[in-house]
């Protein structure tokens, strides 16, 4: 299997040689052997032991292609799976790049006010609407030029995080 | 003891410690809550606990009629504010006397009068204490102001007497900047109030927070509990404070802490307070900046290295005794560090994080101590600050105390929120830190936030093997359909592990 | 430092000890764990972590080759033993010793000569240490048992050689009786081993636990850290121990100290041990019963008090240093007290209660430390004894520490585990214990545990009303197929509470 | 509502007298009026405030007639419930005593020793089995006096809490 680390751009291979027991295989990982004694799963999390080092990851976003997991008490990493067949899909199809004109909220909060209007030009930066939360203040600000096609808050409203905030075109 | 029963006009970390200090000293306790707080620690722990509105704190925890209605109903004598909301809020406190309920801080009057900053500085300045230098009073002439930029050398702060929170502000090199800048402002707060009313203020480059920890009771009795080390801070924001102060020596500590006794005395200062300085790293000198007339967040550092219990005795001052020690009892033992965990993500330009808390473990070990509200399956709220918890750790050395608070901050684990714990860890182990290199501009200066990046980056790399087994475990499951493979505990008290998936 | 990794022959929360230890000093730890434990703490906070046989402590704790594999295939140089499993075991010390593995501990020499109780009290009475009054070794003759009695004055205790664990251990009113007594006792052993073989000893109506601390490095330094009461027991089992205790007084402290750090010079005695006695209550005197040559369990309370990491010391004279400060640098700071949280139903006889643990809140707070190996979702095995958590509190005084206990064990929280935490909580309120006096027979004397069964039937009289409601609660959802009723969280980040139920 | 708190043999009756709103209501315990507030509900577990303290109730068994409830941070006590209409059931039935037969394990553990073997007759407090739990040793009594019918258990085996050991007739 290959996953390429997105954070640091790089990939990374890991193999089975030998299955030992039940829950203790043999793995090979960028050339290197390794044990991996897994200890649970459950979905969302796996306790394993690689090597003699006990580990505890938990998968906090899985999608087909993507997965962002954390090393419990380290940080967490963006991870794709199958990277070249992604790199196929992504250079074949157009539809991806359709989503991207959706402007999301990288935190959750209340609308505090909305600094743009339907049918406004921004430009990449420009500030679309202050949200509050935890006593902060924080702008959402365009992540594209364009033209505010629609606005999907309104103010003192709450939003989540990733919520549509506006169409931009 | 005439106090029997305390409202706590608070939540979060410091409702809970203030609990913990009431049955510590036989008095109930009332806590009050909003609706995002119903689910809350303090609610759980407290005596009492009454609904008091929704999770806006205006209409909640700063509701002064509700609040004080329902310390009436519940018969509480005392009120204990906490930190934040209300407890700097003279109006409030007088409503507290005029209702015959025991405020526990200081009373009305003094607390207006150590709000107005400049009054405070002419007092000190009265009494021998420095303050930062800077013209006496409102400036509506050029001139002077050139002659007290003069006198302190360029660069000096121009600031408006308008301004507030950094706005009107302006550093300046020299007398022909003043100049201009002086005109311009002038012109501003002339249109807006009439006259132009400016400071100059010196300026020093680079400077400390130090403030020190004063106590004072009904008979005259003022102490004060050495310093903490507050230097740490992003944005204005505290983020990690020690005591004591690794600059401050013997001599300094007992001269600056007799100099705010008297000014305690002067103000009739009741109950704890703090008095903030700056320390210029230049000449070492202190200056006094303000008061604040409350508890702070960072009490506990203060209570590791002087063993004094600060929340009871603030209540035991609030009842009327003398505090029970002299000023030569006291001696500093050892060194603390509090880390400020934030919900925040460190990664992420600090964005807040909030929601439900899966699991938690707060960590613990010698001369480890946390104040926290986070118990496993708590909720953190939008609508509160983002602290979370304090990690507070002890050590007879600066090093033994940093060693334990690496510690405490690798086993401490929270699922469902993002902390700044990956921060703290970094500035542990950050070279100029463990040298106490430190000043306010310590975070821009050794260019922290970029550096953590970074090492985020060398961490991923390190994990790599990590990470992907972790990926090929999570993709063998899923291929099935996410059946949980690995059954954990089956009543004979054991770990049985059927391993479904052929690896 | 020559250590640079060690591996930690134990479990539980002493491993979890150990490791934060290793960590505050830079130095690798390596954990072993068990078929029960691979899911322990100690395992998830090692640098590395070895599964080493079945959950029996005899194929896995306690099985010295598999250790001494672990040791050598991880490249650790030295094994710190905890307490319990191998950690007085002179064998394993000899077999680290031959592996060129540093064993943290005393020699094999000195811990054979410390387990030998008749030899150590031969010792301590040549350097004029004062034992239990007691015939010179053993005797076959009653003529000789009935002259020590005469000395030492009815009632005395008359005991077997070959008895143990309280056998053949008869107390003996007068002469007459001891005459009986004796012919019956060695008519019994003479039939089995030949020889009579009794000794005489001196018996104390009331007695104190009282044991002192000691460390000694490899140069020669011996100190005392002051002493621990331990005289709260059930069956022999240390349930609550306090430091300092409130019967030492200043000289007989270093009177005592003094002379066990000889006691320690005369057997080369190297790292901590602990040197026990028993405190006649009629007379105020201690005598010597015996050398612990290993850390004790009651540990943290004179780390509080003295401000001094009795791990880091022991791993720190093991690797060859001297030990960093005098006699005279240590000072008693304040009051300590542990409570051990033991996983047994103190209602039901103390039945043992393990298995899944579901959620868990470690208490904190001032002046609050838990040693524990509890995390939530964790779980207790029935392999291994019950001490789950030990609660230590400090305080400048008694009273301060003792309230502060009281704080801790009510906040003290765990789910799937019956815990002795009630029994705790009656003893810190009961007016002997809160007045110091104490004994080894205070938990029967004062009728404790039938007195905490009445006081349960007060407590739940008095919850009569909250008992009710939760009844009802339960009813009115079971009645309608154990739907939830209350949804607890929803995106927005607010509880949102939907309560179907009509009630 | 009545129920029995058989710990201390007393009943306590419960009634609504007033739904205030989806979570609030008034009632009458014993005579006396609470305003109750649930907070949440979860089959396990209870969270309300009854007058004005925070109470969190854990379910620890729950049959048709009885349970065994814990106010966390309180002792756990075991009620019946419908105390009236169990009198009746008990004076009536005799099917209830049959069940008596069966000694049952006090504690979990590993069976160490049997001391009984099978048609022995013992007396109560006699000691069938000795268990081993958490380094302890724990005997396993009789219940009442008669003839071991047969013996559920064997020596190194591990039991439950209530798991069969012995029939005594």
């Amino acid at each position: 299997m290959e996953f390429k680390l997105e954070d640091i751009g790089e990939i990374v291979n890991i193999d089975i040689i030998k299955r030992i027991s039940s829950e203790v295989a043999l793995v090979n990982i960028n050339g290197k052997e390794y044990l991996l004694r897994i200890i649970s799963y459950d979905g969302d999390k796996a306790e394993f032991i690689l090597g003699n080092s006990y580990y505890n990851v938990k998968y906090i976003e899985n999608t087909p292609t993507h997965m962002k997991i954390q090393i419990i008490g380290k940080e967490s990493v963006t991870i794709s799976k199958y990277p070249h067949l992604q790199k196929i899909i992504k250079s074949s199809s157009a539809s991806l790049v359709d989503t991207e004109k959706m402007l999301r909220s990288p935190i959750p909060g209340r609308v505090v006010s909305i600094e743009a209007k339907p049918e406004m030009s921004v430009k990449k930066g420009d500030v679309i609407a202050i949200l509050e939360s935890m006593k902060m203040r924080v702008a959402i600000k365009a992540h594209k030029d364009g033209v505010i096609k629609e606005l999907r808050i309104k103010e003192g409203g709450n939003i989540s995080r990733n919520d549509a905030v506006a169409l931009i075109e | 003891m005439k106090i029997k029963k305390i409202l706590i006009a608070n939540r979060g970390e410091i409702a809970v410690r203030i609990i913990r200090a009431c049955r510590e000293l036989g008095i109930k306790n009332v806590a009050i809550y909003s609706d995002d707080d119903s689910n809350a620690l303090h609610v759980k722990l407290a005596d009492e606990s009454y609904h008091i509105g929704p999770s806006n704190a205006k209409e909640s925890y700063l509701d002064q009629n509700k609040i004080i209605e329902v310390a009436k109903k519940s018969g509480a004598d005392a009120i204990h504010p906490g930190y934040g909301f209300l407890s700097e809020n003279a109006e409030f406190v007088e409503r507290c006397e005029r209702s015959s309920i025991i405020f526990i801080g200081p009373k009305s009057e003094t607390m207006r009068s150590s709000g107005d900053k400049m009054a405070i500085k002419q007092l000190a300045k009265s009494l021998g204490i420095p303050v930062v230098p800077a013209s006496d009073g409102i400036l509506d002439d050029v001139e002077k102001a050139a002659e007290f930029a003069r006198e302190f050398g360029y660069p000096v702060l121009l600031k408006s007497a308008f301004g507030g929170g950094g706005r009107g502000i302006r550093l300046v090199q020299n007398e022909e900047q003043l100049r201009q800048e002086f005109e311009l402002t002038t012109m501003e707060a002339k249109a807006s109030y009439g006259r132009a009313a400016m400071f100059v203020e010196k300026y020093f480059p680079r400077i400390r927070h130090i403030e020190f920890q004063l106590i004072r009771d009904m008979h005259g009795n003022g102490r004060y509990l050495f310093e903490r080390e507050c230097s740490i801070q992003r944005r204005y924001q505290k983020l990690i404070e020690l005591a004591p102060s690794p600059v401050i020596d013997e001599e300094t500590r007992h001269k600056i802490g007799s100099m705010i006794v008297k000014l305690a005395d002067a103000l009739d200062y009741i109950n704890a307070g703090t008095v903030e300085f700056i320390r210029d790293e230049n000449s070492g000198n202190l200056y006094l900046i303000e008061i604040n007339s409350r508890l702070q967040v960072e009490h506990p550092v203060t209570e590791m290295i002087s063993n004094k219990d600060l929340l009871k005795l603030q209540i035991s001052i609030a009842a009327g005794n003398e505090i029970p020690f002299k000023q030569e009892d006291l001696k500093i033992n050892g060194f603390a560090i509090e880390c400020r965990i934030n919900a925040e993500d460190p990664f992420n330009d600090f964005a807040p994080s909030y929601g439900k808390v899966n699991d938690v473990i707060i960590p613990h070990g010698p001369g480890i101590r946390v104040d926290t509200y986070l118990y496993p399956s708590c909720t953190v709220s939008s609508y509160y600050d983002s602290l979370i918890a304090k990690i507070i750790s002890w050590g007879n050395t600066f090093e033994e105390s940093r060693k334990r608070m690496i510690n405490a901050l690798n086993e401490f684990y929270i699922d469902g929120i993002i902390t700044t714990v990956p921060l703290h860890k970094f500035i542990m182990n950050e070279e100029a830190f463990v040298k106490g290199d430190i000043s306010t501009d310590y975070i821009t200066r050794y260019n922290i936030i970029k550096r953590l990046e970074d090492g985020r980056r060398d961490n991923i790399k390190m994990y790599k093997d990590v990470i992907a087994s972790a990926c090929m475990i999570n993709i063998m499951y899923e291929g099935r359909g996410k059946r949980i493979g690995v059954e954990r505990w089956k009543e004979s008290g054991r770990f049985l592990r059927s391993f479904g998936y052929g690896i």
